[in-house]
């Protein structure tokens, strides 16, 4: 790693923590492993293992079990949890916007969720869904109007003409698309090619990477506490080194196992930099109209079975600006820009297959 | 005897089962990673019509790969036992297909036939079965005893004849074994089928749904549902098997 | 000269899908043939079935074009052999699991009745829905100096797989004694143990056999499901994934693991035979599978 | 009258891993229409494999084979002759009367005609009861007595036996030669009997073909002066010229083996 | 000097779902030491159950079974028998060394003593060239012998044979009996020898026992006026003594069940 040369030597003298991250290690997850490669957690005292996670892990619930320390996690399908038994508490917004987006053909008519009706849409599954029935729901659809197909790990079931609207997330399936050739031109497809609903422009727009920590410890445990601040920091400082250095970052994903194209991997740090810079309130911090929306919108929600997601109001510890602001506070105060609101994102250019 | 065979299988159910509630219910175990029996049952309760709909939905998968699997793998079988060229040239695809897991070719095979139909399941249970039935089958095929060859010859039996009257039925138990090895597989592959996209409503996707927000109880009522189609499904089978052992033809 | 007409043949029927494969491409509809809504052949499209040669080419290519990265068939045969590492200790569990039930199942007939349907029900189970559970209560275990690796997890699930032939096959096989051979034993007045070790055993040699290849590719099959869905990362599983993921941008790249998950289980299921030709003695009466 | 079976000048070899496998030499043997004709000698000295040549199931290496002067090819397809061997080789998922009625089926023979053929031979062999049981509910002699019946069903004026009763215990075995004979003798069917057993051969044939250890030849064929075989009762069995003539062909056969060495009797 | 067995009383009954099976009744029999008997008697009269009950194999319903002046379980434990049965039953993956040592290295026996032991064995059956093959590389006649020698490891002084010889053919079956005459004779070891021919029968035993069909009970009991065991050799089987003999036993077993009724022989 790079600038390890004047982090505390003394490694017994550092907090072991787990970090449980909700896929494959990948440029979503840049800010974490740039703080990793940085320094950033060993200077505060810490001593990080990111585990990465597969098809079926579910970070919250390793967190709930006190596998790990702290969870990536959709707030969403967090709130499932939290209604099934879990007791954990959001501690840091990371993303202050919903990356979704429902990407059709740009002749398929398809403009608006509306617009769904009677169509095939497609989606992840694995508790990705719920934007899409959050979104349906205020446009009075559901399951039975429309058909809901589950995509698997690429776009081939949109290119091929399976589902009439992908399921894609701005930094990772949209650039698939950009990526792939157009057997008819020959060429990569172009953003021309496709309309592009957002779920940020939609009540069924949710919140989605949030920090997660454990709710009783939280509570009783007090070197846990101050262990969250100092990790929250080493966080942020890695975002803003994300923000700062997307290339770098880029390299520091793939070096820890991440395996996509590096013109992949840099528009996924690019475009993950969008979902949280600039921060209003300072990265992290959790707005809670925003908050609510995403409740309120869980609540409405119904998937194919009938289930809701929750069915009542999660409870007040759900989610603490407590440890974020005191984060915030503490690098304010070391001068350090944590709205980053001169961001400006670069331009990256997708290579055919993302290489 | 015969009704301590039955019981013995219900009283291990019976204590793993009551063990288990009383672990969860009493002995500390969070009933948040490992539902308790009840709480299982609670859900398929709630939740009926979506497990009996889901259940459809696989199951049907299934039994058009059973069906599929079987035809093709006896077809294949049939003709390997009567050309050793074939026999020796479906060897090394067989045993690729034996061991290549349902995960690698789910996604290929989605791509392949559409993640808007239920083909790409369908195939990927048939090939599970195929595997099992086309070993079993050519393995019966050729159980056929020198002595009833002979006899068949000093008949001057027609090929036909010989293959109805005496090489079907001796293979007929071998093809059912492979009918009953193939049918719970059938049921697996077709749910595991389901976690790599295509049409939802199957009891994989609600099971990794259900998951996916902690809904422990009801994934695993929707596994407890598929266990019991997939034990509807041996059972069958295995009910085949025996009439067939028993009477052949 | 026999044997070498049997490769040939093999490889003869390895070119008649490629060339099946090619010509179907070649020439079959675009979007597939579609019989009453149901696509019954498949869609020739470079995406859904790229042609062989892009296929191997593919393997000798890099992984990705960032510098010094390693050509793919390197990075799928390193994961492969993780993999199998992790495959080989879940099927070691599965043996001792396996011989341990089938020995409890072989000297107390109620413990046959009371287990063996719930062996048998428990393959009925699938994989995925425990997965999570087994890499929690895992991480949990930490004795001494010992702590639960995410591998173990892997191996464990793997092992799930492996030790149902065995358990099924060793119950077979230590039944399988003549009953003038136990009645030897019993005029030679010795005990359970002796009589498992001189002729039991021995005895379920042949039966054993074909149930530790099974269990060699399902412990292989398990491991790789395993993988996917503990997200563990170095092995065939993982780029399994990750290279379907890349799938819509580079179609040949995603069949690079595939064939690696079949020449992984072929080496594993062919690892037994090796097993078997050092157990010749035993197998003088072969016995099918 | 033609002869029922002219065997002349007939060798038989066998490729085998292990190199050739010399099984018949130089056979010469002529069996009269009605005559009961019984080939023994000891393990591998070819009589079944003689058997399998008249049956067509096998063919020589040299020499002609004639069934009732058409060639053994010529005569199987017109099904000139029944067969049976040690195993009764019943179907197990027929009863006795479909196993019985299998050939004739096979040969297209009408349901009624059929029917009755199969109640007259259950009850040439004595299974008039046991017409719906399965070879599974019978004892090996019982099963065996199927097989005959099986091999009659044709009414063929051949019969060819490879130890037909090797796997039956003595006693069943003792009455299953009488019945045999009484049918025989109903029946008028010549026969070519493979047997190890002397008393068997003695009891039942005409003529005894003792046959020499590998490459089998005829050695010696000793003619039985008893009764008619249709005449031949189990009280026989402990007359004097009974005994002489297990002596005669005991003698015959010793003669081909003089030294049997200990352990290496051929399997 | 102790009898080799004594049986009093004996009576067997067998629990099965088609009810009781009367399989032995009142069976008294006195085997002296050194003494060759041989149990002979329709299929199904219980000569393996006999023959089960003074090895211990399974114990009578009433009646006592002794061995060597001990109860049958003692003797076993003691290993006062050798025992052989129709099927050699030898371990596949055994050489033939290695089968006929078996009992020998199961009971801790060192091995030098085994591999004198063994060589003995083997030159005593006449198997010494084929110590080091494996059973089904022998023939049916070597892999019995085998077995006998096996029964014979210990130097017990009883040997226990269930149809030792009845899957042999009939030529290497009376080269096994000489065999066997002259093993016993050297090893002066009592016998109780279960058959199904009487020519078996005769050749071998002091006594012939009879039994009656089930339940089976002692017949009659036949006493051989033959040489003894040890000089009888092959030309014996041509004398008129022996003849006489097989009359007798023949008419002592027809006795016994005087209709053989068709198609209902046990199985
Ligand atoms: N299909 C075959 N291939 C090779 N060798 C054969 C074949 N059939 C028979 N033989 C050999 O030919 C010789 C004669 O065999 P055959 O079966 O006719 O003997 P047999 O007299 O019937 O013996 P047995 O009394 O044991 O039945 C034997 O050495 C046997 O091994
Ligand atoms: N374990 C058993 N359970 C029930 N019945 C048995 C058992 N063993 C033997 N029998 C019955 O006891 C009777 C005597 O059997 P046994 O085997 O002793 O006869 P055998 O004289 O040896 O006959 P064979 O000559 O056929 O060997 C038979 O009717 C048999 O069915
Ligand atoms: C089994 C499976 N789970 C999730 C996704 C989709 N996915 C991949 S990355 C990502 C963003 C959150 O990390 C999402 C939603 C998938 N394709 N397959
Ligand atoms: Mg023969
Ligand atoms: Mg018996």
């Amino acid at each position: 790693s790079a600038s390890s040369d004047d982090a505390p030597a003394d490694d017994d003298s550092l907090t072991p923590v787990k970090l449980q991250l909700q896929w494959l290690p990948q440029g979503q997850f840049a800010g974490y492993f740039a703080a990793l490669d940085q320094g950033y957690f060993e200077e505060a005292g810490l001593d990080v293992e990111i585990i990465p996670s597969g098809g079926d892990i579910v970070p919250q619930d390793a967190l709930a079990n006190g596998d790990v320390d702290y969870a990536i996690a959709w707030v969403p399908k967090v709130l499932g949890s939290i209604e099934a038994g879990a007791n954990v508490t959001n501690i840091a917004q990371i993303f202050q916007r919903s990356g979704t987006l429902q990407v059709a053909w740009a002749d398929s008519g398809i403009e608006s969720v509306a617009d769904f009706e009677g169509k095939k849409i497609g989606s992840w599954g694995f508790g990705n869904e719920w934007e899409i029935f959050a979104a349906m729901a205020e446009e009075g659809l559901d399951s039975t109007t429309v058909e809901i197909i589950t995509q698997d790990f690429n776009m081939n079931a949109f290119l091929s003409g399976d589902i009439d609207a992908a399921q894609a997330m701005t930094y990772n399936e949209y650039a698939q698309l950009l990526e792939a050739i157009d057997p008819e031109t020959g060429e990569q497809y172009t953003e021309e090619d496709f309309t592009v609903i957002s779920y940020e422009d939609t009540v069924g727009a949710m919140l989605q990477d949030a920090i997660w920590a454990d709710t009783e410890r939280l509570e009783n445990d007090e070197e846990y506490q101050e262990a969250t601040v100092e990790f929250l920091k080493a966080v942020i400082k890695g975002w803003i080194f994300a923000a700062e250095n997307p290339e770098d970052a880029a390299v520091i994903v793939a070096d820890n196992g991440s395996d996509w194209g590096a013109s992949h991997e840099l528009w996924m740090v690019n475009e993950t930099n969008k979902l949280i810079w600039p921060a209003a309130n300072g990265i992290g911090f959790i707005d809670q109209a925003a908050f609510d929306a995403t409740v309120a919108a869980a609540l409405s929600a119904k998937n194919e079975t009938g289930a809701a997601l929750i069915t009542e109001e999660p409870p007040a510890t759900a989610w603490t600006n407590e440890y974020i602001e005191k984060a915030l506070a503490e690098l304010e105060e070391e001068g350090i820009d944590i709205k980053g609101e001169g961001f400006t994102p670069i331009d990256v250019e997708l290579l055919e297959g993302g290489a | 005897m015969q009704t301590t065979r039955v019981i013995a299988p219900i009283v291990v159910g019976v204590v793993v089962l009551g063990a288990w509630q009383l672990a969860v219910t009493f002995g500390g175990v969070s009933d948040y990673l490992l539902p308790s029996p009840a709480a299982i049952l609670g859900q398929v309760a709630d939740f009926g019509d979506s497990m009996i709909s889901a259940g459809i939905i696989t199951g049907t998968n299934a039994l058009v790969g059973l069906v599929l699997g079987s035809v093709f793998g006896i077809l294949l079988a049939l003709l390997a036992a009567a050309t050793r060229l074939i026999d020796h040239m479906a060897a090394p695809i067989v045993a690729a297909l034996a061991v290549i897991p349902i995960v690698a070719l789910a996604p290929v095979l989605n791509t392949m036939f559409g993640a808007d139909s239920q083909v790409g399941r369908q195939i990927i249970a048939s090939l599970a079965v195929f595997v099992p039935v086309f070993i079993n089958t050519l393995r019966g095929l050729r159980q056929t005893l020198p002595v009833h060859r002979d006899l068949m010859t000093s008949y001057a039996a027609t090929p036909r004849q010989v293959m109805t009257t005496v090489t079907l039925p001796t293979a007929l138990p071998f093809v059912f074994t492979g009918i009953r090895i193939g049918s719970s597989l059938a049921v697996i592959s077709a749910l595991v089928a389901e976690y790599f996209g295509g049409p939802r409503g199957g009891l994989g996707g609600l099971i990794s749904t259900s998951a996916a927000s902690s809904a422990y109880p009801r994934a695993w009522a929707y596994v407890l549902v598929s266990i019991i189609i997939g034990l509807a499904f041996y059972l069958v089978t295995l009910a085949a098997e025996r009439v067939a052992v028993r009477r052949r033809l | 000269m026999r044997e070498l007409a049997r490769w040939g043949a093999g490889a003869l029927g390895i070119a008649v899908l490629i060339i099946v494969w090619e010509l179907y491409k070649a020439l079959g509809p675009a979007d597939g043939l579609v019989i009453a809504g149901v696509r019954v052949l498949p869609r020739t499209s470079d995406l859904a079935m790229p042609h062989v040669w892009d296929m191997v080419a593919r393997l000798g290519e890099p992984v990705s074009r960032a510098d010094g990265a390693e050509p793919l068939w390197v990075a799928v045969a390193s994961a492969a052999l993780v993999t199998l590492g992790i495959a080989a200790v879940g099927w070691l569990m599965g043996l001792v699991v396996g011989l341990v039930l089938a020995l409890i199942m072989q000297r107390w007939r109620l413990a046959e009745w009371g287990l063996l349907p719930w062996i048998i029900l428990s393959q009925t189970i699938p994989l995925i829905a425990f997965a999570p559970v087994v890499r929690s209560w895992g991480s949990r275990i930490e004795i001494g100096a010992f702590e639960w690796q995410d591998w173990m997890s892997v191996a464990l699930i793997a092992s799930y797989l492996a030790f149902f032939p065995i358990a099924v096959g060793a119950l077979k096989g230590l039944q399988a004694p003549d009953t003038i051979h136990l009645e030897l034993m019993r005029s030679y007045a010795v005990g359970w143990w002796k009589t498992l070790t001189a002729l039991r055993l021995p005895a379920a040699v042949p039966y054993l056999l074909p149930a530790l290849r099974l269990a060699a590719a399902n412990a292989v099959i398990g491991a790789i499901v395993a993988e996917v869905s503990t997200g563990l990362q170095g092995g065939i599983g993982r780029i399994l994934i990750q290279y379907a993921g890349q799938a819509s941008g580079d179609p040949a790249k995603a069949w690079g693991p595939i064939f690696g998950a079949i020449v992984l289980g072929l080496a594993a299921a062919g690892s037994i035979a090796l097993l078997g030709a050092m157990l010749g003695r035993y197998r003088r009466v072969e016995v099918g599978a | 009258m033609t002869d029922a079976v002219v065997i002349s000048g007939v060798d038989k070899t066998f490729e085998t891993k292990g190199g050739l496998v010399h099984a018949l030499e130089a056979i010469e043997l002529t069996v009269s229409e009605g005559e009961f004709v019984s080939l023994i000698g000891p393990s591998g000295c070819g009589k079944s494999t003689l058997m399998r040549l008249i049956a067509d199931l096998d063919q020589p290496t040299t020499g002609t084979v004639q069934v009732f002067g058409r060639s053994a090819r010529e005569a199987r397809i017109a099904q000139d002759y029944g067969i049976a061997f040690q195993q009764a080789g019943l179907l197990p998922w027929r009863t006795v009367a479909e196993n019985i009625e299998l050939p004739l089926s096979l040969h297209g023979v009408g349901k009624a005609a059929r029917e009755a053929r199969v109640n007259e031979l259950v009850g040439l062999v004595g299974l008039s009861d046991f017409a719906d049981r399965y070879p599974d509910q019978l004892s090996g002699g019982m099963q065996q007595r199927v097989a005959i019946a099986r091999s009659l069903a044709e009414k063929p004026r051949l019969l060819l036996m490879d130890e037909p009763f090797g796997a039956l215990d003595e006693m069943t075995r003792e009455h299953m030669q009488s019945e045999l004979g009484r049918i025989c003798a109903e029946t008028g069917a010549a026969v070519v009997f493979v047997t190890h057993s002397i008393p068997e051969a003695v009891f039942l044939s005409d003529r005894v073909v003792v046959m020499s250890p590998r490459p089998g030849r005829v050695q010696q064929i000793v003619p039985m002066q008893l009764a008619a075989t249709s005449d031949r009762h189990d009280d026989m069995r402990e007359e004097a010229v009974f005994f002489e003539m297990i002596t005669a062909v005991r003698e015959a056969l010793h003669q081909g083996s003089p030294s049997m060495v200990r352990g290496v009797e051929n399997r």
